[in-house]
């Protein structure tokens, strides 16, 4: 085992499907002499040359559209999008067309394309640097939608949608890059399962739900509420499409206090669909109502430092959350 | 008098024939369709007829065996060329499992079958036309000597997805043949209230690649410029955009009328220069083509088209449970 | 009152916003001579000028783009998506800017842009002329999102989403154009409030909560069930972004027992928020877990009518699902 | 000897000294934001180093009182030119509430203020253009006589909507500039990785419309073009796409090191013919500046810049409850 950090996991994982199979290649903006404006991709330019490690012109559709095509003819590009928040253009291109094609062609073609993306506020990126837009892809069978939240699970889940035969959407937190660090094992070529939750903390009263870096929020809230007797179990759920249904109402019944908690803003989060799941499942297993924690209905992150506060998660507001619930 | 246009492209007679043939195939399908639709068997329609020569004209200049189409819903002519068969069609048209393109799943005209090299297409328009850049960058990164045909119509010009996959070919020399068929409608929407230029083709400078703008109704004119462009692209030299200019002789749809935006005297007039009538002209008047062989062409076509209809017609359509398969890699 | 169809309602709502209000005008492709591709604008070119029926270029990030530039400076957009499938090229403009326009410029702009575009399946669409696309932009403050069930909520919210001074985004069903009538105010210029839901039918056994077509449903079902002495509440939701919180508490507390009813694919639909707001405020007024019934997580209806039936939703499915949860 | 070029375009010394302080002011605010970044008190700048003379050039050929501009995130000069302070944009970079962009809201660079017919813009590149072509419909539909110029980098010119807008405004005749400021890099991709055309204004034709592309170090090659566009867009006549030509002098943001992507022998080359140099030789040469006059304007802007910077840090954030303010008409 090594520690290394979270953008070093990515890095690594991308070198190593690259190394691993041929038909692996990176595309996207400044991904390739810049090594991309967080540097996620240094240092694959000089190694894999300028082939496999494209520049593309700006537009994000056809970073889309054209890793789409080549994926269709058996390449497994993994294509960058700069920010989560510059998506949107290639949305049809994942939507209409990533997400469909196995299904409308009746198993002729398939589309295996990761597009990965920092995600994630509390940078002093502001209103288009800071977005979680997990929310309008959660809901497109055909995609899967990964979020990690360790270098371990940074790693092991982006080698697992690089091999992948269908299309992956990762979410990287952009303020985890430089923040997390963790333990990888060295030399070993593991993968983690899209698909599958992961408890990252067991414990008795409270069950919280969350991904990204949020779980590092809820770890140390934990962490605290562990003095004053509080027990938390987390569930991580690192796929929030499609949801680990059994994970979840798992989780939920440990405790039979739910906590749910996103960076992201509350109406309408992916949140809802772990809320649905409960509700289905194990409703009378609960002894509280199920909490949702998230950030305000307000259209994105501002830059002023003090609204960026209000407006971001932290520690702090999961900790209150955990302890209100635990008293309820 | 010069030397016809055929032998100055070195077309023989039976790929002559063979063109005209799929043509023929392609419309009289296309007719077929019409009254299945009008007599209530099949939901939807969405016709070639104006554009067989077109079609024919550009895939004739590709290798089937090597190359990739990423065409557009009207384009039956190519995917015929390209190895659909009529049963295939027929099969599309009832929605049966057997529809190779989509068992079913999709409307007719969204074609698609690896095995032929015919890369899925859906509703949306010119969603396929970056694909056709990826298609054309992994054979490039893999040093392969395929190039893409990727068809759209001038409406589709307009979309951002045009721009964008034109430019990322030109930037990377990509061997792509961009082929705007122009049947001067989208749906409603004539090309002076679609398109700011003059033609289509006026926009290849801007991807720095050559533009032509050609006569869709004739097939040769057609088959000489994408031949062109072919071997540019098979070269290395990167990519091209070719306009061909002809005219949508029926409604958009089945779902259209389109008696609300244009006149008949207008379509008409293009029935006048219809390929399919114009091209018979041409082999008829070089001895290519005698009466005789023309009626049965007609009817050993008819006759595969009934037999088709009557196959298609019978068959099944998939089992319900299949609803649910094939989302995601099984 | 006199009664009409469904599609009537749009078009003389229409019609008498671009009466009332100069600033009012229509683009969209083929709305012109045309009168739309299902005819909602028949007619307006006619009576009000190619300036204000505007047919636009194919192109829908341009169609969003002019429309919300138009917004800023005055005027009173009405762009129509031909198809509610096609939505997805303008989703930038949409998300990135019609939605956050106000709040970026700290309300010295805004956006009284309306889009409409026809949804939903039934009609031998197939994957890209079937789709329900709201859950996409259900997480998106900024944005309103109506769903109206009936001719009377057609005309009174498509007036008020014109006269609101920011973008809403108006889903029709395009089944429902011509098969749903109802009933209308004769010469009553009525509005029908954003954000409120609507009690369609009152009853004390099991309470469904649903919008668009899928009312429709319930309705039939319900009058069925009456006979075997099931009483249903309907609830339509009618506006689904923001969600009226108070109308799905109350709704849900008044049978205790909810099926949420969607057309939509299941997981990450909008009816999680309704989940989840119940959940959080009303979890122990239940008597039964909360039931969703929605079309199967596959990515689009299919064209062949027997998998296009199973994929979407009709009265028979919502009648056994009402039943069983009555019968719980 | 031939006529001074400003003569022969009509400017008079008064109008030629406002443009080159508006090019100046621009230029010292952003070194300023620059050193507030390094100092830790401002955590972003983006800078319009190497095209204040392309900005004022263009602006000057518009009517403030009348003309809407859509800028992109370089275009400090233009805001100034258009009526925002050394203070409005002091308070945008230090993120106080007395931001009129945005109130803090919004990066600095995120321009917008309804009072000056500056239309907010947001970080996705080209979302501006397709605006700028509504409030050009906008206004041919009300009869106003007014213009819109937007502004974007040549690396957004190949994003979907800088297309899409380009066409409609060529179909409807709408008066839009479409200014691409060509400065070289879209970050660290330069020019010809980026775009498949010789220059930004072989596009013009693709969108009938006139394209012309021009020196943006001088201020008054671009005054000259942008005004025959204005011209010909108040006629009637409809759009032009310009582009002007200079060289991003600094890092693309406070968040960027070029080093790894660029030669500073080729920076350094750019900074000989930097703009704000090259006018002030110009005016000297013509007598209309004396080093004494450039002394003093370098002066009182910095005064300016120093009071501006004072009050800004000293300037409270918004209240931590508006961050809930705003998101629907209330
Ligand atoms: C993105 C998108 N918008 C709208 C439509 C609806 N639509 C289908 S075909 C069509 C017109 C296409 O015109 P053109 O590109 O000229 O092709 P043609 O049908 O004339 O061959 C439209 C608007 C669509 N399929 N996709
Ligand atoms: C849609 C979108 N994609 C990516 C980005 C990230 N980004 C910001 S500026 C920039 C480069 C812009 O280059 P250019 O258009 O040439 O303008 P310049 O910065 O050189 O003035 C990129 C890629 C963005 N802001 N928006
Ligand atoms: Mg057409
Ligand atoms: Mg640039």
């Amino acid at each position: 085992m090594t520690t290394i950090n979270y953008i070093s996991a990515v890095t690594q994982a991308l070198e190593e499907e690259m190394e691993r199979d041929e038909g692996v290649f990176v595309l996207g903006e400044d991904v390739g002499a810049r090594g991309g404006v967080f540097r996620a991709t240094e240092g694959l330019y000089e190694r894999f040359g300028e082939e496999r490690v494209l520049d593309t012109p700006l537009a994000e559709s056809a970073i889309a559209g054209v890793g789409i095509g080549a994926a269709m003819y058996g390449m497994r590009p993994v294509a960058e999008m700069q920010f989560a928040d510059f998506i949107f253009p290639a949305v049809n291109q994942i939507v209409s067309e990533a997400a469909k094609i196995r299904y409308r062609s009746n198993n002729d073609w398939e589309v295996p394309l990761t597009i990965r993306a920092p995600y994630g506020g509390g940078i002093h990126g502001a209103l288009y640097h800071s977005q979680s837009v997990e929310a309008m892809f959660s809901s497109i069978p055909g995609l899967k939608v990964v979020i990690p939240s360790t270098p371990y699970d940074v790693k092991g889940l982006l080698k697992a949608a690089i091999r992948d035969n269908d299309p992956v959407l990762f979410f990287e937190h952009k303020k985890a890059y430089r923040l997390i660090k963790g333990e990888v094992p060295e030399g070993d070529d593991y993968t983690v399962p899209i698909g599958k939750a992961d408890v990252k903390r067991e414990g008795d009263d409270v069950t919280v739900i969350t991904y990204g870096l949020c779980v590092h929020f809820a770890l140390q809230a934990a962490e605290k509420l562990q003095e004053e007797g509080i027990s938390t179990h987390i569930l991580d759920l690192r796929t929030i499409y499609p949801m680990d249904r059994t994970g979840v109402v798992e989780a939920a019944r440990r405790t039979g206090k739910v906590l749910l908690v996103t960076e992201d803003t509350k109406e309408g989060s992916v949140l809802n669909e772990a809320a649905a799941a409960i509700a289905e499942e194990c409703l009378f297993d609960l002894d509280s109502p199920i909490e949702r924690l998230a950030a305000p209905d307000v259209p994105a992150m501002p830059y002023a430092p003090p609204l960026e506060k209000t407006f971001m998660m932290n520690e702090d507001k999961v900790e209150s959350a955990i302890r209100e619930l635990a008293h309820f | 008098m010069s030397e016809p246009k055929h032998e100055a492209l070195g077309l023989e007679r039976d790929q002559l024939l063979s063109m005209f043939k799929t043509m023929l195939t392609a419309r009289k399908i296309d007719e077929r369709m019409w009254l299945l639709n009008r007599a209530g068997k099949i939901p939807f329609v969405i016709s070639c007829q104006g554009q067989e020569a077109a079609q024919i004209g550009a895939v004739t200049a590709l290798n089937t065996e090597e190359d990739y189409i990423l065409p557009y819903y009207r384009d039956l002519g190519m995917v015929l060329h390209f190895g659909m068969t009529i049963q295939d069609l027929m099969m599309s048209g009832f929605a049966r499992s057997e529809d190779p393109n989509s068992g079913g799943r999709q409307m007719p005209g969204h074609f698609g079958s690896k095995k032929h090299r015919i890369v899925t297409g859906s509703s949306p328009v010119t969603t396929q036309v970056p694909h056709a850049v990826g298609f054309a960058l992994a054979g490039k990164i893999k040093r392969e000597n395929f190039i893409c045909l990727t068809s759209f119509g001038e409406g589709s010009a307009n979309q951002g997805d045009f721009h964008e996959a034109a430019n990322f070919a030109g930037v990377h020399d990509l061997p792509v043949i961009f082929l705007c068929e122009n049947n001067k409608y989208a749906i409603s929407v004539p090309v002076d209230r679609q398109l700011s230029c003059e033609r289509v083709s006026d926009r290849a400078q801007g991807y720095g690649m050559p533009g032509e703008t050609v006569d869709g109704n004739d097939p040769l004119a057609v088959y000489e410029v994408v031949k062109k462009a072919a071997e540019r692209a098979r070269e290395g030299s990167g990519p091209s955009l070719i306009e061909t200019v002809s005219y949508r002789l029926t409604a958009h749809s089945s779902d259209d009328d389109d008696r609300s935006y244009r006149g008949r005297e207008e379509v008409e007039e293009a029935r006048q220069k219809d390929g399919i009538v114009t091209f018979a002209k041409y082999l008829k008047e070089h001895d290519l083509l005698s009466e005789d062989e023309e009626k049965d062409m007609h009817n050993s076509i008819q006759k595969e088209i009934d037999k088709a209809t009557d196959l298609a017609e019978s068959a099944a359509y998939a089992e319900v449970e299949t609803t649910f398969n094939h989302v995601y890699d099984a």
